[in-house]
């Protein structure tokens, strides 16, 4: 067992499946001499040489144009967009091609590729380096998105991401990189891609959250279970394809809902799946289904931005309202 | 030969067969085979034909929209007759003549175009990517390509084809530079068609051609004469058997034009004068090559004659079949998302056929 | 008053709003000289002149990013994208920028542009010509999202697009470019974004819908009022920002309510309008909200779209059993 | 003068003040009166004190993430010098030079790089955009204000500014490209500092300087010695008098050296040796203005102490009350959303506002 962090662990899991497998190829702006920006990928260039791991152009559409190529003729890519707020100059190589090669060639050609960014805020950055897109990817078909919350759902998603046969969007809680650490396996695991994970299960109330939302939602369940609620808290770790049958049998059980997210409020992921719990438990609900989100202004800069992303306070305030509803 | 001394700066063209069909430049006249000519010459015949009958159909209301490569055939099948079977491409959606040349069954071309998926399902070995429609971003995906069979230690080029109007994306400044910098084996095509649906070449760059932009990237550039089947065919060889050799990529200019509408959704009329047409029928490439193999005594009217019917017969026949296809089948629609149908994939399946068969449809 | 289709009504728009303010700049791919891909732009680089209406370089990002900077030095623009399934190379642009000028600088510098775009399937077109994308745009603070789904309307909000002081996402139903007339006044009128329609009243069961679907869905009203069902149709007009207030009061009053759209499911534009239902409505509710959506798969080639798209028959199936639950 | 000749393919550099203070160039030196040459001067040194300042409440942990322009300050004062009041700037992040040199209040920098938009709200006269992050992207806007201008009439000229690691996006070669097809009033300065964060000038790009990369565009194309104020300046002059004239956009290439980190969160130690900066060292381009100064008589010694203090001391102070400017208010995050607040807008406004009173906050 070793002891990491979830950037450790990231790392971890790109260098065991790199040495596993010499398809496997690490790119993006200056992901190759310095190992990243957030280390991500240190020390894989030393070990696996200039071509398996090296410095893009900074050009994010080449970067995941390229890997479309790449995957295409053998390879398997995984690309790091250094923040989450700059993949949209690669949007369209993402939604236009990696995502419907498969559809296109009727399964001729596919896109075997990880795109991996760091994604959300609280890292007191510049503009443009705290956005959270998971919905805009969700929405498209043909991506898988994957978020994890802890090291060791960070390393076996990223494995099973690596080799699943289709294009993962994998969002990185930049927050919690370095958060704390767990044990992780030292070799070859998996994560399968598509199961939500239950927590801890609870009687009154179902709350689903992901990434690096999950701690403060964790910090609130247990304010709150001390009252004397009891809260089934699901991790959600893929927002595409959704583990629906979690979430409804879970809101069967407890006949409330909330789900918190980081990502802007309207036409968010919440919605999605508030949606899921009216299409599934509809007759079970004894509270209106809540999101629980940030606000939908621009993400403010450092001294603004804990006005936009939900607090725990804000987090325990709002569960309350649905269990005493 | 060419590609080390062409200086794109002094505007030139390469040019071997002219239009009266005389070779014009003995010295780069490619060694060519009397069978290999002959091919390269029916495969062009073939999809000046093809282009006619389809948009005979789509008159018809037999056919969707259908984009014509009439008049660039001498680009396309002169370029990729000098790849190997190996060697990949990436294409926009006007290379017919380089599919044909490649052995793209012609019923998969037809259902695709017909508005099935299941036509961009060819044999593996064909190596062309499927149409790609976002203009220039296909060269991105060619340079993935050719970094992986430069990695793999295979010796496969990839051939990426745009438009003249490609040149203003950024993701053809984006797949040339990181081709350049990283000396992967690609050849990248610009077939200078003269128009971008109804916008001229002159409003798309101030540059004195498009070959011009290869040395943005440290590349080198070349302007051919893209009528010009034997010009196409020795500066792509070239161009090709370079990157095959590890010197990296070659960005080359085909000018051409292009005779037809943009797509059978277009009505050229209004926006350019047959007047400015003209001129370029007396260029044609077929007519050109046509005239080189009967003076040469490799072709002849009778020859001409039997092939054309044969292959009107065909294309006809072929589309006949196609036209019968019918709709896609509901599976298809969920079947390629991804490897595997997703629980709501699977949900969203079961319940509109639940509803066709309920609606017995 | 003139009789005009929906396109007409938009190139009247653009005529009546060129003619009376110089400022207003009209380009994109095709948009000068032959007047654009459907001919929105017809006759305008006649009238106006090459300055004012004019073929852009083949390239989405310059026409947004040239766009973002004539509207801060004075003009307003009204681009085209020629499909909407082609605005990803300008997302950068659209989401990164344009969205964001006034609230990076608070309030110095503004972006009040429009940035035209042909969206939906139904014409059998080629790969990327039939995508439906306002769940993206809604998903985007500092945009503003309209569809129009009439002529009147067309031309009322496309002058009040223009004269809205931040940038608009316009997005046109080209399956209804021509498919009929209306009256339509010749001079100047604007429709307020953000405000939906009630198409028609009704008690027992609110539908929402936009844009081309908006009159199957009427066909499928009609269908079920012979029936005995009495239906309230509201038309939403604006994604974003959505009214709301309009559709909370009438399901309120109906205890029922579908939402109808092409876009793809998932993450889409009804699962926002369930959330605000279950927010505003919640005790109301006498049967599960319903969106009936396309699936979310790729936009299919033509000979498959008829398995994407609801139908008429299957939106009266689906709200029959919203109205019998 | 230097524009019209300039060959980027012989990859030449402009320099007419050398390293050691003399002019090399006295030909093409351009004609500055003494206070504007003194100004210019006082200038990059305040550029100079306020980084080294800043990057200390760094590392004191009162200031967020900083990107110091150490190196670059003879690119950046000498390019806004050449400007006029009224001609626009597109910045990038990295222009501290520009913004002093057309006028902004320091305490609204500070206040910016503080974390607070407001910082960016600057009187209108000062004529640059906000602080732009998405690399290259910027430039596009730069295109539309030179559009904007010339088709009012107003012959204001707009700069771009973009590193050597921005020329590799899309929206650099869209910019250009849109820039010379309609003759656009636009002058494009690449700060060439070698480093794109950690990644090198040669991993960028294989040409063989980014001035070249002007030819894809019929545009000219200019390397100046970036650390050269009077060279910076004297091809920005001409460039902004073309544009100025109607004859079109210029690129500029100013070859200069990123002296510090990217940015403070980055560790250049982790991938450039020392050895490799100090050469740069003698080429400081304020030392370099500095003894060409006190040669020519036109500034001391004390002089430049009484500056360093006086102007050290003034950074401190708006420093300190920027320090004490606390937290953006809760209003200011939803008011430029939109021009007005739209209802979804107000809902969250009033509902974080009770909370936040119910939460005695
Ligand atoms: C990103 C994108 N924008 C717009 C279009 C619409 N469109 C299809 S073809 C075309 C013109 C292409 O011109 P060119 O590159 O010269 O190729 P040609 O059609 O002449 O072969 C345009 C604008 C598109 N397919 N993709
Ligand atoms: C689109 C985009 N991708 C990535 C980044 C992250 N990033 C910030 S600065 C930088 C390097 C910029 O290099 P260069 O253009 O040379 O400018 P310099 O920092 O040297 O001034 C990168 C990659 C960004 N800001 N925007
Ligand atoms: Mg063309
Ligand atoms: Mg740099």
């Amino acid at each position: 067992m070793l002891v990491l962090n979830l950037i450790e662990a990231l790392t971890n899991a790109l260098d065991v499946s790199m040495a596993a497998d010499s398809s496997i190829i690490v790119y993006g702006e200056d992901v190759g001499f310095e190992g990243g920006v957030f280390r991500a990928t240190k020390g894989l260039q030393a070990k696996y040489g200039v071509d398996r791991c090296f410095d893009s152009i900074l050009a994010e559409s080449s970067i995941v144009g390229s890997g479309i190529g790449m995957a295409i003729n053998g390879l398997k890519p995984v690309v790091e967009i250094q923040f989450s707020g700059f993949v949209f100059p690669a949007i369209n190589q993402i939604v236009t091609h990696a995502a419907r090669m498969r559809n296109r060639s009727r399964g001729l050609y596919t896109v075997p590729m990880v795109i991996r960014m760091p994604y959300g805020g609280g890292v007191r950055a510049l503009e443009h380096h705290s956005e959270s897109l998971e919905a805009i990817f969700a929405h498209t078909a043909g991506l898988k998105v994957v978020i994890p919350s802890t090291p060791y759902d960070a390393k076996g998603l990223m494995m099973a991401a690596i080799n699943d046969p289709d294009p993962v969007i994998f969002m990185e809680p930049k927050r919690i990189y370095r958060a704390f650490k767990q044990e992780v396996p030292e070799g070859i695991y998996e994560i399968p891609i598509g199961k939500a994970k239950i927590v801890k299960p609870g009687d009154d109330l179902t709350v689903v959250a992901w990434g690096s939302m999950l701690r403060d939602v964790q910090k609130a369940v247990e304010i709150l279970e001390k009252e004397g609620h009891s809260i089934e808290l699901i991790d959600l770790r893929t927002i595409s394809p959704i583990d629906r049958e979690t979430i409804i049998t879970s809101v069967q059980k407890t006949g409330r809902f909330a789900v918190v997210h980081e990502a802007a409020r309207s036409f968010g992921p919440g919605a999605e799946l508030i949606s899921i719990v009216n299409e599934g438990a509809f007759l079970h609900l004894e509270a209106p289904p809540t999101r629980i989100t940030s606000v939908d202004t621009i993400v403010p800069l450092p001294k603004g931005e804990h006005h936009y992303v939900p607090s725990v306070e804000g987090i325990v305030a709002e569960l309350r309202a649905v269990l005493t509803f | 030969m060419f590609i080390e001394k062409f200086d794109p700066l002094k505007d030139d063209m390469i040019q071997i067969l002219d239009p009266s069909g005389k070779i014009v430049d003995t010295a780069n006249m490619p060694a060519l085979s009397e069978a290999k000519m002959i091919k390269m010459y029916q495969t062009m015949r073939e999809s000046r034909i093809i282009d006619e009958k389809t948009l005979q159909y789509q008159r018809q209301g037999r056919m969707l929209t259908y984009a014509p490569n009439l008049g660039q055939e001498a680009t396309q099948v002169g370029s990729a007759s000098a790849l190997r079977q190996t060697d990949w491409v990436a294409p926009s959606f006007r290379e017919l003549g380089v599919w044909l040349t490649k052995g793209a069954p012609l019923d998969k071309i037809f259902l695709y175009w017909f508005g099935n998926e299941e036509g961009m399902k060819m044999s593996e070995d064909i190596r062309i990517l499927p149409v790609s429609v976002p203009i220039a971003s296909q060269l991105q995906h060619a340079t993935g390509l050719a970094y992986a069979a430069k990695y793999r230690k295979l010796d496969d080029v990839a051939v990426g084809y745009v438009g003249d109007g490609g040149t203003s994306q950024g993701d053809f400044h984006e797949a040339l530079n990181f081709a350049a910098v990283n000396a992967l084996p690609n050849v990248f095509i610009i077939q200078n068609n003269q128009f971008a649906i109804s916008t001229r070449r002159a409003l798309q760059t101030k540059a004195p051609n498009l070959a011009a932009k290869a040395l943005a990237y440290g590349m080198p550039g070349v302007i051919v004469d893209g009528n010009d089947i034997f010009a196409v065919y020795a500066v792509v060889s070239e161009a090709v058997e370079r990157a095959r050799r590890g010197e990296g990529p070659t960005l080359i200019e085909c000018y051409t034009y292009r005779m037809g509408a943009h797509t059978t959704s277009d009505d050229p009329t209004v926006y350019r004068e047959e007047m400015e047409v003209d001129p370029w029928r007396g260029k044609d490439p077929i007519d050109r090559m046509y005239k080189y193999l009967v003076a040469e005594g490799l072709w002849s009217e009778e020859q001409e004659d039997a092939f054309v019917r044969e292959t009107a017969d065909r294309v006809k026949q072929t589309f006949e079949t196609v036209e019968k296809s019918g709709f896609t089948p509901l599976e298809d629609i969920f079947d390629y998302v991804y490897a595997e149908r997703t629980p709501i994939l699977e949900a969203q399946y079961q319940s509109r056929k639940a509803f066709y068969e309920k609606e017995g449809k």
